[in-house]
């Protein structure tokens, strides 16, 4: 997949103020860090398999900068950036890639949903959660996460079925990356572009590139907007890209061409933005390299705590299977105790 | 106090839980307009408008999938399979998401949400209408499965369904939906999750068994009794958690145990139930634990359904062999 | 749902011969009287639960007239018509609805498969059909049949996804009779029409009046001609009526008006067609009371042979189950045997 | 003969199966260019083709549906599911149809396939990609379930399960799948579907596990051994049909059996084998059949995995229970 035309039109930044085009520019500097450090980390055995962003910072940070706190997100295994600016600590995401339950647990008051790990599956949940917000009135909308891969399963399909039906208060967010692991757009789906699917269900597709933040900012901007005027569903189509491999345990020379990631690298969102912000004179070079320094600190601060935490006591395994523990968990804890202790401490 | 039917009394409850609890909503394929298949759903539309009581396009996952997210954003969605053999396009959701929800994000989010279905054969329906594949539930750790068989207990097991914080299925033995009417209390009353019942204490052998086999076992228990057996016929209610208590002191009195289910008897709910007996009991035990079951092909077309399902000769052999081992 | 104006063209009966069209109106008549000897029979208790199709004969029939011999259907259950011309004797579909085994059994080089129950689940099997025949190089399609309801479902969004990504000689035949039992299509799908659907899959659509055959077999005959030249496959959307109950056990008092059926009556396939050709001059009523009869002769032969037929053997229950029996069947099987006989005999 | 990982064995067993029929196909998620996510794949679409090794669109369901479409239509079809854990949205395709076309249709058509798929966790993976749900596929008359332990019986069951003219469930257990190797046969050879493998012969207590588990069986035996303990491991290859002359003589022999798996307990395949035994060897019995397998909670992230799933110390506190009962 080879960037196309539309994406290499300017970003419409004029509407923007130069505040949030330079809050927007820090996380996405934040998120790039994080996600190279989490690269990092998972090489030097210090995290598990980890899936990183590299490439699609825009198209998640652009989109959370465009929700208020209340909302909801059901995010993918890639979706970093947008719970980042959406409230997560970094530690619980690193937490996350490190296996621990604590992982999934955003902080009271955040609206996000523990990550789906089964395709597609968080878009029926995020339908159902703006369903939810409609009935009790509340001016709350909800981001269902997912890549041009999910778009072939069916669930997909019956959510967005869902949200057009009963025009929902919902945001179904696309970020085409062009591969699902190592097969490309072209082999999973006859259509072009992913935004011609919203059609079929009566719910508007706009399609943007996803490396303009702007763009998607504005994209997300308007599509909240209507959710919140009762004015029922958006599907958005994010073109961008990722720069590394679908997980740490694959590698992506095997299905795709330096030359190609490289053309990619090209239109990285965070350069593009930076050009703009240097243009309009609200940044430098050294500003610049101050904000990576500052990023680092505040990254290596999730990783001192990540690694502060303490090993998962084993209790945990059975603690929050039910709300009320079953007797027969109850004797199976007991028994898992005998033989293996409490764990976790350090 | 009124006569209702299992069906009637499933009716009522879900109206009790719509007037009580503004969370609450019903939804599913054609459970609105035309108040369900079997018309379960009679009249709550009406009642309750289209925004409680909601006509679903046809996808299970869809509508499992939604309440997920209802769910998690503080509804009490109870979502109708519109028959049990239908559920595993929805399969995905209750074992990967529904079942997994309060485990997965640490008691910070739960799914509490009641997952109702028409339940078993024996109604000549078309193929896959007759499917019972409680098993896989039974086996998916944060869900329960609970099955009633008498309008009582339909009506009180499914308040306590939709009082239970996490998700539970909700099997309706549809063979049983008209059979027969009992007294059941107006408004709301529970019967707690996790206990089953002796339906007829006896001393000879112990009769597990639950929805539409419990009349079925009972009838047997009769016959057996007309050959001098006194037989105990407990109903389970709950498969998920078992009553693991009841199952044991019933063995330990009669040494002898016979479990019937209509699905399939390889890695049905019976094996379960059979190792739990000789987990708890094995001392007592005078014979196995006799298993009568759906045999294992896949659930046949209606003609073939009698044969299918176990019927009160079937399990009277089950005693007579669990008798004369 | 009232019909369309589309709906009320007349037929482009001109480009099809008269022998053609008097054969499709014989069949249409055939499985019209099929069908009210088949509610008739469950309403007299000869007959389990039915599914009729009246009113959608001209989709069904028109469908049929446009296939080879060797090519594959994946039907519904309510695909007597088209299963009948395409060779599916009259008493083997009887069995079916009363729950006989050999109901699902097509004689040898009849290529039906077996009713799906589950909706939408077989339009997956008519794509694994077609792909079969496009790798061994046969001139073969398939077709998938499916209702408006069944578009919800993500077996229907997982098959023609596949459909259109393999290129593949299938057609994807949805019968649009404007209600899933209770569900109008308004409440299924936000879309006015099925056909929007099939862009998002980069599969062609059409959109026909289900109501006249001529448009049907000419959709059919254009898509299955397309499909053999390798061109792939196509979605078409009969828009037709059913006149009856969703099946014998439903009521369709409860959910639609009298009058929305009277009007869908007065746009009768079978009387449309009967028009043509008594314009024509190639038909009569007194033929046509003839064919009347001779039809009720035929559904008379193939009723009398259903009820001839003895009772099912009980070994049935466990002879197919697998090529070869495990052990613990034949084990089972022969405890069943011990306790129930071998039925069967009359 | 060369020496060969599992994971090197099932690569050579697809290479035989493409080679000599031509009807065979691979289809899947990543399994072309990219040689599967696990490299079982590897190298066969660049000797096959892209028609033979067929990079799918994500989409179980559609994966395991048009392998029925193809296998009604003459072919082999070899769908691979990228994880166990990601079959759930493909059950209806299976126990609705694969496992149900031959009885169905009675023996007029049939639905030979064989889905394979990646098994069983421990090997630091995110969620759901350790999942053990191969009792749903136990409980399903019609299709067979496989899963072997060892490279060897990797080509071997592989061959066969592609030979059988019905569905099977090939299971591969993945955390296996590198950690050895052994002499493989060149070419086509058959391991029989259904029949266990005493693999280690014992007189005090019978262990029964398959896949990864079986090593770990191994394991619990050699300490076993170390206190005097003669352990029988028997290691039960097909789960579906299950080896009931294996695994009866064997309990006849030693008179006291544990069962071993990663699933969680409740409902578990261990719990029809447990049944089995008590059907088979009653009176053989010394002590209740202990079960050791996941605790029935879902399948945790991976900082439990290793509590979670059954270590040789659980299996030995498995056999002592037997021993000491
Ligand atoms: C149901 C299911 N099937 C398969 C997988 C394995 N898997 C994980 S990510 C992935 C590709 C997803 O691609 P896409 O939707 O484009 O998202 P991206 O990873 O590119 O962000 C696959 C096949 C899974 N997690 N769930
Ligand atoms: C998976 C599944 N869910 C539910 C049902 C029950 N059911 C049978 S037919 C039907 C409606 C189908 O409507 P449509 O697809 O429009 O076809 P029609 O009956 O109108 O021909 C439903 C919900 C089923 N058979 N399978
Ligand atoms: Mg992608
Ligand atoms: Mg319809």
């Amino acid at each position: 997949m080879q960037p196309t035309e539309q994406q290499q039109l300017p970003a419409n930044n004029e509407t923007l103020s130069n505040d949030l085009l330079l809050d927007m520019y820090r996380s996405m500097i934040l998120v790039r860090h994080f996600d190279r450090r989490a690269v990092h980390l998972q090489r030097t055995g210090r995290l598990g398999t980890y899936a990183p962003l590299e490439g699609q910072e825009a198209a998640q940070v652009g989109c959370g900068y465009a929700l208020q706190k209340h909302d909801w997100l059901f995010p993918t295994y890639r979706e970093h950036g947008v719970s980042i600016v959406h409230g997560m600590p970094m530690e619980t995401i690193f937490l996350y890639w490190n296996g621990r339950p604590e992982g999934c647990v955003p902080p009271e008051g955040v609206n996000i949903f523990p990550v789906s790990v089964p395709i597609a599956t968080q878009v029926p949940h995020a339908v159902g959660a703006a369903w939810a917000a409609k009935l009790k009135g509340e001016n709350q909308i909800a981001v269902g996460f997912l890549g041009d891969g999910a778009t072939s399963e069916g669930d997909f399909h019956e959510a967005m079925n869902f949200a057009g039906v009963f025009k929902l208060p919902v945001i179904i967010f696309c970020q085409n990356n062009g591969y699902a692991i190592s097969v490309p757009l072209s082999k999973q789906t006859a259509v072009e572009t992913l935004v011609e699917k919203a059609a079929g269900y009566g719910v508007e597709g706009v399609r943007v590139d996803g490396n303009d933040i702007v763009a998607v900012y504005e994209a997300v901007s308007h599509a909240a907007e209507k959710a919140r005027r009762g004015d029922g569903p958006t599907f958005i189509e994010a073109v961008t890209y990722r720069y590394g491999s679908h997980t740490t345990a694959d590698e992506h020379s095997r299905y795709r061409e330096a030359a190609e990631v490289e053309a990619w690298k090209a239109k990285d969102p965070i350069d593009r933005l930076k050009t703009v912000l240097i243009e309009r004179g609200v940044w430098s070079d050294e500003q610049d390299a101050a904000e990576w320094e500052r990023v680092d600190g505040l990254v290596q601060s999730a990783i001192d705590s990540m690694q502060a935490t303490p090993p998962v006591p084993h209790d945990r395994l059975f603690e929050y299977s039910y709300a009320e523990l079953p007797q027969e968990l109850v004797e199976q804890r007991d028994e898992m105790r005998e033989l293996y202790g409490k764990g976790g401490a350090k | 106090m009124a006569k209702m039917t299992i069906l009637q009394a499933i009716t009522d409850g879900l109206r009790v839980a719509l007037r009580e609890d503004e969370r609450v909503l019903v939804l599913g394929e054609d459970v609105g307009v035309n108040g369900g298949v079997f018309r379960a759903t009679d009249g709550l539309q009406g009642e309750f408008g289209p925004h409680r009581v909601v006509d679903t396009p046809l996808a299970e996952a869809g509508i499992i999938g939604s309440s997920v997210g209802l769910a998690v954003n503080g509804m009490r969605p109870i979502p109708e399979i519109q028959f049990f053999g239908f559920i595993y396009p929805a399969m995905e959701q209750i074992v990967a998401h529904a079942a997994r929800v309060r485990m997965r994000s640490q008691g910070r989010f739960s799914c509490p949400m009641v997952i109702r279905a028409p339940y078993g054969a024996g109604i000549r329906a078309p193929e896959l209408h007759g499917d019972s594949p409680e098993a896989f539930f039974v086996h998916q750790p944060g869900i329960k499965v609970v099955c009633p068989s008498n309008p009582y207990d339909a009506k009180g097991l499914l308040l306590a369904a939709i009082d239970d914080p996490d998700p539970v299925l909700f099997l309706e033995p549809l063979r049983m939906y008209r059979a027969f009417r009992e007294e059941v209390p107006e408004g709301r009353y529970t019967v707690e999750l996790g206990k089953a019942n002796v339906v007829k204490p006896g001393k000879d052998v112990s009769v597990f068994a639950w929805g539409t086999m419990l009349r079925v076992a009972l009838e047997a228990a009769k016959s057996a009794a007309e050959k001098g057996l006194d037989v105990e016929v407990v109903d389970l209610r709950t498969l998920s958690p078992l009553d693991r208590e009841t199952i044991a002191a019933s063995v330990k009195k009669t040494g002898r145990a016979v479990v019937v289910h209509e699905a399939p008897k390889s890695a049905g709910v019976g094996a379960e139930i059979a190792s739990v007996i000789q987990d708890e009991a094995f001392l007592y035990l005078e014979a196995p634990v006799m298993r009568v079951a759906g045999y294992d092909t896949p659930q046949p077309l209606f003609s073939l359904e009698d044969i299918y399902a176990p019927d009160a000769k079937r399990i009277l052999h089950g005693i007579d062999k669990a008798m004369n081992f």
